[in-house]
């Protein structure tokens, strides 16, 4: 319950953050990952650099096709946004699934990613969207793609004294049909599997489909080899369940108290029949 | 004097009043233990260790004491002359592992405290005690009780290789002539898995010595103060009277803290060494990992029936899962379940056959219910089995083997005598509730289309009202004294010690009923054992039947002496005394309960053979337990495609005798269902193979939520005891002990399309969807 | 090394030196002396310790004292006004949805957030906004009746 | 905690038998560990810092080579206790030849205690698994130019 001594500082300047990020100091984002973990003594971070004074940080706007949400931005505020509601519904409902009402407070987008932890919620649907993530340290800035995002377990594609400062979210196509559905842990709220879906359909064929699934293996990840099953197929209940059935094609499910990796894994492929029959019939 | 024409208030007794207690719950003024500051007051830390089993090679402190702010570090070492931690139980050839109050050479579960800082801020107690270092050289352990009675297992106590702490048998009537007559027999292996009891507010002590009085005072969420005192006053060689107990608010117990832990003797030794008030508050981890669990049942029972449905017998081979020390009432609580083995049936004969086995484990105790819900799901899943097995409705199986009403008092073969009953009324009343032909029409129509819908049923009785003194270690009494103060405001002590169940509110309704007085005239007051005379405490869903029974006595010697002064004061032998008043029959002539207890204090003048004061004491005795009753209905879907159980329906309905706050009832039924059902579905302490409790914390330990609870339709019969005055049987444990079973009956009869027959709880998705996809291979 | 905050608590301004690991719960109880929040666990899942911090109902055992620094907290001894009990703590009286109390301050502080988003909740929305509070006394079923009756005054 | 796999590397069997079992190679891909000492033949102790994103923990640890059976199996044991609890592993390499490569085929057990024990849990499996790919990562890295006995590159000791 109590953490170890640590500096803080909380500038509210973000080349100031990214400069004393640079000497060694440990991001605090939302905190809601963080804190339990340095209360239970498992992070003892020397030097805690508390983003939450950075208000360059926290916005959400759309911009020439694309949505940018700033870093700092709380689930409540995506989820509970009419500009992501109505340009990129996906984001809204995946973050409505996240925690609670006081997590949803104050976690944040960026700390969400930052931490990758494979039962988040929020990267199933930030694969599917195929969002970018910008990126700043001292010694500049850089855009990656998701998928080159989460590297592993944990693991990302941020370096050292590097932070998440916006998510870059392509604006959805109004015709596009989505849904993010999740086996909740009982315990803890976190997704035993997540799957976000996104599907095109044009002329009754899906001419796109997305999906990004959360909690079946190391990190989230695109359900490739499902994605290219429906495409191009009308999307009818045989398509979907094979295509669903592909879904934990190629990955090593995690295994826990909670849910062995077979189990795991063949709720991949139910939640993903879920999510992408309501993404499906969402699609106009 | 007035003259008054008395109308008849209405009582309060049985009405939904809301509670007087709430006030300062909800305005976040209510004082807890953590919430105490006593002025130079230090913290405590316990450092636990991280080994099942293992020696302790040696203890290194000096790290620790050289840190700035703190002022002592106590190890086993220091200690040895404390304790032991207290066994209440007394069974034959019971085997009592001297529990210290820390570790010496070896510990023996992983949690076991180790060592404590002092330190005058609980930031640098948690710093220093990363500090001290313990070389332990770890040894096997075992977690599992089967495992540990099989050959070759690691001894949990050396000086006892086999881990069996006793073994107990109880025979009632004639087992091996009732097997021998049936016509059928079902056996099934039954577990009642751990359970982690999980109170919001974790325990807590704050001791408090004062050298110059030589008295010790500690704050502790216990449910017990008095007994507390007692056992707590051995441990540390002070005298009784010496040592106050106080019981601030209390944050829920469940049985938890029925129990006097090694913290509570710890801090009172450290307050005594240091000569500074200390706290110490239990982290949440250290709850999972150190405060009792419950349950641990391993059961395998036989019943034996006629064809017809008719039982004849039941054996039982309970195996418990003791944990590694005894606590208060450890070895105990599978006798309880030995004693509920019959439920609600005409079992003539019965066999069971306890082993009490070590593990390296915490102990368990009494959980919510302690031994009955255990029996309960026992009889009532095997009843489901036979009547499945008879291809008979678990209804009519169930009506046609009830004790019937005109068979009150009941001598069962187990040694009790069931006090009162209709046990047939609460499953009429549930079966109509659910309209159970229409009921099942829908399931067969469900099924036709490939949906797993279940109807589970569970008519179940308990043992409350704990209890007669013989059979209980420390007493099964209880206390009350009311007193009337000079101005006629009326203040109870009580000697159990209420934490959510609302006896300021009940208490208060019986007092104004009794006496007349406006119910805002009177204070309840409990948990300090200086101010309240000796108590026995709360547990056992007796604070109503047994401390509401001790009041309502003394309520009665008081109204006798009020009458006395009334007599006197109105000049009369023709006394009324109703509505606050005494009235002259002849005249009309009336005086106030205020006016006679004021004059009761004067004493100017008193009635013969009458002492001054307006005060009654009352030390109760129940005759008997009580045994309330009840049947509960659950409708279950079972999606196959994961294994989820979707609660369509549950319908509980209790008789718990004569209601004295239905709002009350209503919250404890509430209550104790969410724990059934968190039983049954969800909780479950799991040790892995070398003891670490891998759900040793909320992230893993899944609690019920909000969002998984269902709607719980609750009523009642009423069927009075005649066991005490109030007529009441108590009303804490029966949800719990209904729901489990009628909610795995429920899964399993969803199941019963795939042959299945028997699931052990937890039911969690993953089992469910196992069996649903292997087609009903386990 | 400790630094200077400033914090406006149930409308009082106030301002103390703490330890940037010092919890906001710590600073609420220990330092502030408020005892209404309480500590039910220690990885953010009970929701004993629910305080609104600018009007946001947040976990005080996941958030740093120093991160309120300058920011309105409101606990619940700040929610009855001119000794009038608010709302939501006279709907958890009336509907009896409290037993031992520990749970309730953060019930009450997280019945507040939801019914400000959400005048008139469902059940459902009920019990999903309670996600973040455990009570292990009610089963919950009197805590949801009482936020439907708050809903209900507030909404009148 | 029952854990198994097999890793491709790039080395000929009697090669990787030896490589894995050098204290430097072992050193270098064990994340978070400093350096083997040896204590005796065939047992190291070592500091190690375990980092899975932030979370962080200092073990004094040891390790210890058994049941040597060049060139095709070993044991390999490694105990770890810090302030966040205690690890053993306990792991049966088998080295099964190819020609230009060789397949590891580890099993073993992992025990974990303490507060990663009870905090953890679902991320044990997880985490183990890519503690072990991470070993083996860096093993293919290190000994990409060891394909042959000699002696360690003096550019792989900083």
């Amino acid at each position: 319950m109590i953490a170890h001594i640590f500096e803080y500082s909380a500038p509210t300047d973000l080349k100031e953050a990214l400069g004393q990020l640079a000497s060694g100091g440990k991001p605090l984002a939302g905190g809601m990952s963080l804190i339990p973990i340095m209360k239970l003594r498992l992070a003892a971070p020397e030097h805690v650099v508390d983003l939450g004074r950075i208000v360059a940080l926290n916005y959400i706007r759309e911009e020439a096709g694309t949505l940018h949400a700033g870093a700092m931005t709380t689930h409540y505020q995506i989820e509970s946004s009419p500009l992501v509601r109505s340009r990129c519904p996906l984001l809204a409902e995946a973050a409505s699934h996240i925690g609670d009402v006081q997590v949803r407070n104050m976690g944040t987008i960026g700390g969400s990613a930052a931490h990758a932890d494979p039962a988040a919620d929020y990267p199933a649907s930030l694969m599917a969207l195929e969002v970018q993530f910008r990126l700043a340290s001292s010694s500049g800035e850089r855009t990656v793609s998701v998928e080159d995002f989460f590297v592993d377990t944990f693991a990302t594609a941020l370096q050292p004294g590097e932070i998440i400062t916006e998510v870059i979210i392509p604006v959805e196509d109004p015709s596009a049909g989505v849904s993010y559905q999740k086996m909740v842990q009982p315990a803890s709220g976190y997704a035993i599997v997540g799957v976000a879906a996104r599907i095109t359909k044009s002329g009754g064929k899906v001419t796109k489909a997305r999906v990004g699934v959360t909690g079946l293996g190391p990190k989230a990840f695109r359900a490739k080899a499902a994605e290219k099953l429906l495409e191009g197929t009308e999307g009818t209940a045989a398509d979907i369940a094979k295509a669903a059935a592909a879904v934990s094609e190629g990955v090593e499910s995690n295994t826990d108290l909670h849910a062995s990796a077979n189990y795991r894994t063949q709720m991949a492929r139910v939640y993903a029949g879920r999510a992408l029959s309501v993404a499906v019939s969402r699609a106009t | 004097m007035a003259t008054t024409t008395i109308t008849r208030t209405e009582p309060l007794v049985g009405k939904r009043i809301r509670r007087r207690e709430d006030p300062r719950l909800i305005t976040g003024t209510a004082t807890y233990v953590e919430d105490i500051q006593i002025p130079g007051m230090h913290h405590a830390c316990i450092l636990r260790s991280p080994h099942a089993a293992a020696r302790i090679r040696s203890i290194t402190t000096q790290p620790a004491l050289d840190m700035p702010g703190v002022v002592a570090v106590f190890t086993g070492a220091d200690t040895q002359g404390i304790g032991p931690v207290p066994c209440g139980a007394s069974l034959p050839g019971l085997r009592v592992p001297y529990h210290r109050i820390l570790a010496t050479d070896r510990v023996y579960f992983v949690g076991h405290a180790v060592a404590v800082v002092v330190a005058t801020d609980k930031y640098i107690a948690r710093d220093a005690i990363d500090l001290i270092e313990v070389d332990y050289e770890p040894l096997p352990a075992v977690a599992d009780p089967e495992k540990a009675i099989a050959p070759g297992a690691p001894p949990v106590h050396p000086e006892w290789p086999d881990n069996v702490a006793f073994t107990f048998h109880q025979e009632g009537g004639d087992i091996d002539k009732a097997f021998a007559e049936a016509d059928v027999v079902v056996k099934q292996r039954i577990t009642s898995q751990r359970l982690i009891p999980t109170a919001m507010e974790t325990r807590g002590v704050v001791a408090e010595w004062r050298p110059g009085e030589k008295s010790l005072t500690l704050r502790s969420s216990t449910q017990i103060p008095h007994l507390m005192r007692t056992l707590v006053a051995q441990m540390l060689s002070i005298p009784e009277n010496r040592l106050r107990v106080i019981t601030p608010e209390v944050g829920g117990g469940f049985g938890s803290k029925f129990n006097v832990y090694a913290e509570e003797a710890l801090m009172g030794f450290i307050a005594m060494k240091i000569h500074k008030p200390v706290k110490w508050i239990e982290s949440r981890r250290e709850n999972f990992l150190c405060t009792i669990h419950g349950r641990g049942h391993v059961d395998y029972f036989e019943l034996a029936a006629k064809r017809d449905g008719t039982m004849l017998g039941l054996k039982l081979k309970l195996i418990q899962d003791l944990g590694a020390y005894h606590q208060l009432l450890t070895p105990l609580i599978p006798t309880f379940s030995v004693l509920m083995m019959p439920g609600l049936y005409k079992f003539a004969n019965i066999q069971a056959d306890i082993t009490g086995v070590f593990t390296n484990c915490v102990p368990t105790d009494a959980y919510r219910g302690a031994g009955r819900p255990e029996a309960t799901h026992g009889i009532e899943r095997m009843v489901d089995i036979l009547a499945a097995e008879l291809k008979m409705d678990p209804a009519e199986i169930r009506f046609k083997n009830f004790v019937q009403p005109d068979e009150f008092p009941y001598a069962t073969p187990t040694g009790l005598s069931y006090d009162s009953g209709n046990y047939a009324a609460p499953l009429e009343k549930a079966l109509a509730a659910v309209d159970y032909p229409h009921l099942l029409a829908e399931q067969a129509k469900a099924r036709e289309a490939g949906k797993l819908m279940g109807i589970g049923i569970s008519s179940y009785g308990e043992i409350c009202a704990v209890g007669p003194s013989p059979a209980m270690p420390a007493g099964g009494w209880e206390s009350a004294t009311v007193k009337i103060e000079p101005t006629g405001k009326v203040t109870i002590m009580t000697g159990i010690s209420p934490h959510g169940q609302g006896e300021e509110t009940t208490f208060a309704q019986i007092a104004a009923d009794e006496l007349g007085v406006d119910i805002d005239d009177v204070l309840v007051i409990h948990g300090d054992t200086t101010v309240v005379q000796y108590g026995i405490g709360t547990f056992g869903s007796r604070g109503t039947a047994v401390g509401g029974s001790a009041l309502y006595f003394a309520l009665q010697d008081l109204k006798a002496k009020i009458k006395k002064f009334g007599a006197m004061l109105l000049d009369s032998d023709d006394i009324l005394f109703a509505n606050g008043q005494c009235i002259c029959n002849k005249t009309g002539k009336s005086v106030t309960i205020a006016e006679v207890a004021g004059a009761s204090y004067r004493a100017m003048k008193l009635p013969p053979d009458t002492e001054p004061g307006m005060v009654a004491t009352r030390f109760w005795e129940p005759p008997n337990f009580t045994f309330p009753f009840g049947a509960h209905i659950v409708v279950t879907e079972v999606d196959k495609d994961t294994g989820d159980i979707a609660i369509k329906r549950y319908v509980a309905v209790d008789d718990i005798g004569k209601i004295i706050n239905p709002l009350i009832v209503d919250g404890q039924i509430h209550g104790g269902v969410a724990q059934g059902l968190g039983q049954a579905l969800w909780e479950q302490a799991v040790y892995d193979d070398n003891g670490q409790l891998i759900t040793g914390e909320l992230m893993d330990y899944a609690l019920p939520r909000a969002s998984r609870m269902p709607w719980i339709e609750s009523s009642h019969t009423v069927t009075p005891s005649p066991v005490n005055p109030l007529g009441v049987k108590g009303v804490g444990e029966a949800g719990t002990i209904g729901c489990s079973p009628a909610v795995v009956n429920s899964v399993v009869n969803a199941l019963q399309p795939f042959g299945i027959r028997h699931i052990d709880m937890p039911l969690t998705s993953e089992k469910i969807w196992k069996l649903v996809n292997a087609g009903g291979q386990a | 090394m400790k630094r200077e905050i400033s914090v406006t608590l149930n409308g009082k301004p106030r301002t103390d030196e703490v330890e940037p690991r010092l919890l906001l719960i710590h600073y609420i109880r220990d330092v502030a002396g408020l005892t209404g929040a309480h500590v039910g666990c220690e990885t953010s899942i009970c929701g004993a310790c629910t305080v609104a911090v600018d009007g946001i109902a947040v976990k005080s055992c996941t958030m740093f004292a120093v991160q309120a620094d300058g920011k309105n907290v409101l606990t619940i001894e700040g929610l009855a006004s001119n000794g009038n009990l608010h709302t939501i703590q006279e709907a958890f009286w009336n509907e009896h949805g409290l037993q031992c109390g520990f749970c309730t301050p953060g019930m009450i502080m997280v019945t507040k957030q939801i019914l400000e988003r959400n005048p008139n909740p469902t059940e459902e929305e009920i019990r999903h906004g309670l996600e973040g509070n455990l009570c292990r006394c009610t089963g919950y079923q009197h805590i949801v009746n009482a936020v439907k009756t708050a809903a209900a005054k507030t909404g009148a | 905690m029952k854990i198994n796999g097999t890793y491709l590397v790039h080395l000929p069997q009697e090669r990787a038998y030896a490589l894995l079992q050098d204290p430097e190679i072992l050193a270098k891909c064990m994340p978070g560990c400093d350096r083997l000492d040896k204590v005796a033949e065939n047992e190291y102790e070592m500091k190690m810092k375990m980092a899975i994103a932030s979370m962080s923990g200092l073990f004094d640890g040891r390790v210890k080579l058994a049941d040597q059976q060049p060139p095709s199996s070993f044991r390999l044991l490694v105990e770890g206790k810090g302030k966040i609890g205690f690890l053993k592993g306990d792991g049966l390499l088998k080295i099964e030849t190819g020609d230009e490569t060789t397949n590891v085929i580890y099993e073993g057990d992992v025990q974990i205690g303490g507060t990663m024990a009870a905090v953890g849990q679902r991320l044990l499996d997880t985490t183990s698994k890519m503690m072990i790919k991470r070993f083996f990562d860096k093993f293919a890295e290190v000994t990409r130019d060891l394909k042959t006995p000699g002696p360690v590159p003096a550019q792989l000791q900083d």
